[in-house]
């Protein structure tokens, strides 16, 4: 194969990658290296410097990138961080030399305030920085995302949560006076990163249905910060290697119709370029699906009303890859910029399709 | 950049002006594991193999 | 290798099996050919009678036994039926000429009365079965099954739920007034049965987190009335193909803590031969899964209480061809023979395990 | 999400597609909607006519096209058929009328003359195509696809072993005189279309290792009109929905040294935009896997020297749906009409991936 | 879930399993604590000391028994060792201090004598008991197993290997003289045990068919030995845990027919309590499956002719973690010690079945 | 009950007494599906293959 040339002329921005041999790193490059206005000038490993990205990530082969360390960065007008959390917020200053504009897609930046982030998390290193972070994604925060140097990717829960409950909130079906909100997640085993452990050995984690995160999971913080919402979160681990599925079981405090629900989520997704809802219809897919989206930044939000029990129920499956990571990402840095929304996220997903 | 030649596959390998004696790289075209074994002129040789269990 | 001879002389009850060319059927199979007490003398199949039972059942190539057709049922001490809704009730005289003694796995007999079948179903043929039926669920029911001469066999997702709730009823913790109860069940692909359509196949079903129940799913009927419970019931499709999960997330009147939880569950199962409480613990495996007990008849069950919204989540795990069908009817059938509970349902499972 | 409009304005060449809710029309109408050069103006079904494409395409949702009945068809540049063997045989006349250009996916065309055909198929109803279609590979076939009106695209798993074996041949180290050359091939389930019956129902198709062409598969026609070899292949199904993984174990007559083989891959193989050489290296990826190329129309090629048994062992990878099948189709079709070989296939795959 | 007592009273023999926590010594725990005539006293590990079996292996949880540490063997009659390569060969003195019979699952013990065993390994440190020991396999050496009282277990891969061509060899259909003998195995990730690396993780692992032994396999030593044939051999890992499926392509020199074939398959197993002839019939189950046998010691054999080039395609498939270790070792055990051999291995399998 | 030898694998197959001429059942050895040719004596032959698609 004829190698891709990295860093091609025309682009407009360069970009620069910390943590480049991880999973959403290798998927930031994927998308930068396709992107019509980035072009990458830097990946960053310390266990793989000097190695050819493919050699880490085999569909990246034809890429023309070295791994460098990340004690050395390079000059870039935009610097994707996709380290673990604690990483960015001792580097943050270091990365503000390298470059205008700092999208990180770890948990450092993502809450509003101090005071939350350390009744989750455990002190934070550079407070001064979270006001002045935008939330990533754009369904909720498109406003405040042009012209944005700090980004802070959203968690891929919590990116499924709030897509699916957020035009209720919108319509004022749903608030913090109304009853409880269940969320039940089911996601796939790239959640993990990279690094794996013995639960994440092919032989134990393969087949699962697995209660990973029971209670106290962390993207708790996120949704009651930016919906309002005490939501009831329980985390499952199933056999899939990408996706996000959130099932939200809400209890509205008056009656709702079907029509209601269409309203509310037509109004707040259809104009979004990637938002689809799927709710009902015929054939083998009317629901949500991760396998749907794989691949792609789509997001699906579905709904059914159980009016025996005046339940809602609320379908939301992304690739927490891309719309959960790496693709929220870059759609954020195109608001930022001025650029086209979907330029270098234009993949369709694929079918038939597994359980990529 | 300079090239030298990999010993596994014959294809080039672009060689950054830094590199010193003692540095791995892979090889872009096998994949291969390169030792850099002498720099002007640059030489390359396969990387000592670690007993990697790559599966099994 | 040789083969086994499918009528034991020293077996004390010839059995026969009713739909023996399905899911549940085969597994029937496999259990009463192997049980000390039972002797299997007929398999009944519309479609493969006269081929062997290996021929369906590849795992069962040594047993010498070929299917006849259900027209011509044999007499037996016990006769299984595993087929399809709306069978058994046609059929049920002809089945209790034929035996003594009939367990049957579909819904025809797992409610208590006419009305609330008909609220849930379509008309039943013989309504004046219902009450002399008994659920087979031991747990829930042991002391009416010793002697029953109709068992009915719960279904798979509603035995994963009332095993996982049961207990805190008995206790008091939750009953008709409490709060919202929400069940979140994800199953594998056999809950389907053999027949499967277009959404069944492979390329289709692979890798799914799909709600294929997303309201007013069948199973809320026996919840109902053996629970006293309405709970707000969703099941999904993960990629399994045996296994029921159910995730029941419940808001208890008053305060709990863990040690009502544990109490009320150490005194519900201690004793009981198939129950396991997984609770925490260190480990990969520390809440119930169902490749956990896959192929057994054991039901894991465990909980965990979410401090700040006054929640408890209830995990159950089982093996809907076994805890969640022919395990439990075969446990059942021992009860009313009195025979030993355990008998033919020793196999322990198996780690690793995949997806099985 | 904003709808695709189906035919862009500045599309160069309209395109139809018959079979277009097949696995393979699927694959086709996600690559031409997204092709610079091409407006699709006509999907067919006869099952879904009136259907949005998106209604059996999750992936498709946003595209702003309906089936129609393949008895009506509209004029376009390019007609792509994607229907089981015997079909467009049929219709050829037809499609010649629709069209100036036919590329058809079946195995009607693939084979240079009827006595082959006859062989190895049932008689063919238009053999006077046969000597002027062109087999779609281009690796193989490359010069005589510009200008083509009659394209014939290969089979997935001759494909595979075609792009594993050809340098070998072209260098002379392997020919008709040469030894055995086994070709044991493992495939995932989309390979059997979307019309699946029992042994591809998901409870019965995961998990296998099944041989399901152990002898006589009819691609060995492709391999012996187009390599001029006799080879012994058996094909497996093994668990995964996309792709065909071919190993070749070939025993050349004479010493062959690894920079011989390097030499032959490298010159076949180093200026084609789609092929990767994969042999040894470091890290998780070493030989060709299907997942690395999952999606894309990518093929990699790996080989490794037995020095023991004087066997070289050949490893080939490609995705069916689109190396073996849609994206050579496409690929092809660029060709014939003097497009950018890679438009419309620059998608780059995914990792981590499952098993798509 | 009321505790099994791991020692029962009635047996005749105490057992105790060196890597009880490991893949092969789960299993043995498993199949030696449901064995009518074992108990096992002694379960060692150095990682898991004083844990209960079942906080490692979650299907044990039942099993009153704690992991000690293996510097502290306790007096046994039968120590089964499942500890990696050169464990065994260090430890063999103290292990027959401890125990009158010794089964280890190594490779320590397998080949027949120190030249071949440091052509293939790295030098043995009790060279000395490579001719005293026992190759495991009773369908090629039951002869010998009878009163031994050192057994090496077999490769997995090798186990399949020869259970595929041993009938031929007898037969003489199969001999040095005869052509290339090539040996395809696709494996699950079981077969790499507990402890794997990055290879090994869910989202690298799940969805491949990956060559991790193109050549030089070191089971070739065990089937050169055995059954002396050069074999070129090739392992591939698939998608799933459990399973070894061994494709043979063999090339006889004279004419055979069908009716050979079944000859020499018939009369090689048709008395062996543990094998299966699987050619051809009808059904979704024609060939030997890996998924058929999973949890099992059963191996399924068959074959078909490939009448246009003179080839033999021969069908192998075991579960890895029962005939190709834990299974073959309690079977091995059974006949030296004079029990039913099929005592403890009761177990059928299970249908329908994922990928267990 | 009687036996009659398969033809595909040599092995006995049981044959029960009300057996009938067209019937077909499936060789518990090969698993071959046999056609009832004839019933006293009783002779097997291979069943006509359904075009039965499998698995491709
Ligand atoms: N996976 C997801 O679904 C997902 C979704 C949303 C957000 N995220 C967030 O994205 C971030 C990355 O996640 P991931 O899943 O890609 O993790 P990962 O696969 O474990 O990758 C982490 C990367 O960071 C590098 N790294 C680790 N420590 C570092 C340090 N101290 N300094 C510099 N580089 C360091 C690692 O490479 P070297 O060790 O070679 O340097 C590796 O490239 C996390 O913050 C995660 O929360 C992930
Ligand atoms: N699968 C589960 O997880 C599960 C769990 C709990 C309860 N159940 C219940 O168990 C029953 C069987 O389920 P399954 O999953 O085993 O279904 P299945 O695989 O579809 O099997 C149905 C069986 O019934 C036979 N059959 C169908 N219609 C019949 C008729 N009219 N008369 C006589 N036999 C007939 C079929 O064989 P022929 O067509 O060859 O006659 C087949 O053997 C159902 O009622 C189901 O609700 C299943
Ligand atoms: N799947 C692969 O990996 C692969 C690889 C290489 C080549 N191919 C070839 O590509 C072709 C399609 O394969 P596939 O896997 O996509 O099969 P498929 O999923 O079964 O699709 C077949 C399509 O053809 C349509 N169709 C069937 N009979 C027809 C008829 N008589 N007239 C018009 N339309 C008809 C069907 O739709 P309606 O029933 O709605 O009309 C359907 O859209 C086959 O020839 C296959 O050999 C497939
Ligand atoms: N897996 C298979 O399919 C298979 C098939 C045939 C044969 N075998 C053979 O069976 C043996 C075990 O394989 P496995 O797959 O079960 O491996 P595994 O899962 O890695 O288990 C190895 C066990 O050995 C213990 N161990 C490791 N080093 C030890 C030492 N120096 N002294 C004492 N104990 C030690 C480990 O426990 P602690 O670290 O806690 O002590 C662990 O319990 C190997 O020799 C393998 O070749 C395996
Ligand atoms: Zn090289
Ligand atoms: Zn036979």
């Amino acid at each position: 194969m004829s190698d891709d040339d990295a860093s091609s002329n025309d682009a407009t921005y360069t970009a620069g990658v910390i943590g480049g041999t991880g999973f959403a790193g290798g998927e930031l490059l994927r998308l930068l290296a396709g992107h019509p206005e980035f072009s990458v000038v830097q990946a960053t490993s310390r266990s793989a410097a000097n190695k050819t990205v493919g050699s880490i990530h085999p569909n990246l082969r034809s890429l023309d990138l070295r791994f460098t360390e990340p004690s050395d960065l390079e000059s870039v007008d935009v610097l994707f961080a996709a380290t673990p959390h604690g990483v960015s917020m001792e580097q943050i200053d270091a990365y503000f030399e390298a470059a205008d504009t700092v999208v990180d897609l770890s948990a450092d930046f993502r809450l509003p305030n101090a005071e939350l982030y350390d009744e989750w998390y455990e002190g934070h290193d550079a407070p001064e920085y979270l006001e002045r972070a935008e939330y990533a994604l754009p369904e909720l925060n498109r406003e405040n995302l042009a012209g944005a140097d700090l980004i802070a990717g959203g968690g891929c829960n919590a990116t499924a949560t709030i897509l699916g409950l957020k035009p209720l909130v919108d319509e004022g079906i749903l608030g913090p006076e109304t009853g409880e909100v269940v969320v039940d997640v089911k996601v796939g085993s790239s959640e993990g990163g990279a690094g794996g452990g013995a639960a994440s050995s092919h032989p134990e984690r393969s087949g699962v249905v697995r209660p990973y995160a029971p209670i106290s999971h962390r993207h708790e913080a996120e949704i009651g910060a930016y919906l309002g919402l005490d939501v009831s979160f329980t985390v499952h681990a199933v056999d899939m290697v990408r996706g996000a599925s959130a099932t939200c079981h809400v209890f509205p405090d008056g009656p709702v119709s079907k029509g209601d629900l269409w309203g509310a989520y037509r109004s707040a997704y259809e104009d979004e370029p990637f938002m689809r809802l799927v709710s009902g219809g015929s054939g083998v897919y009317r629901y949500p699906e991760p396998k749907a989206v794989a691949g792609t930044n789509a997001g699906e939000v579905g709904f059914e009303l159980d009016a025996s029990n005046k339940r809602v129920v609320v379908f939301s499956a992304i690739d927490n890859m891309m719309k959960g990571s790496a693709g929220q990402a870059v759609h954020a840095a195109n608001i930022a910029l001025g650029l086209e929304e979907t330029a270098g996220l234009e993949f369709q997903g694929l079918h038939p399709v597994g359980s990529p | 950049m300079t090239q030298a030649e990999c010993v596994e596959c014959g294809a080039d390998v672009d060689l950054y002006d830094d590199l010193e004696v003692g540095e791995i790289i892979d090889c872009g075209t096998c994949g291969a594991e390169l030792e850099v074994i002498d720099v002007s002129p640059p030489v390359l040789d396969r990387a000592p193999e670690l007993e990697e269990d790559w599966g099994e």
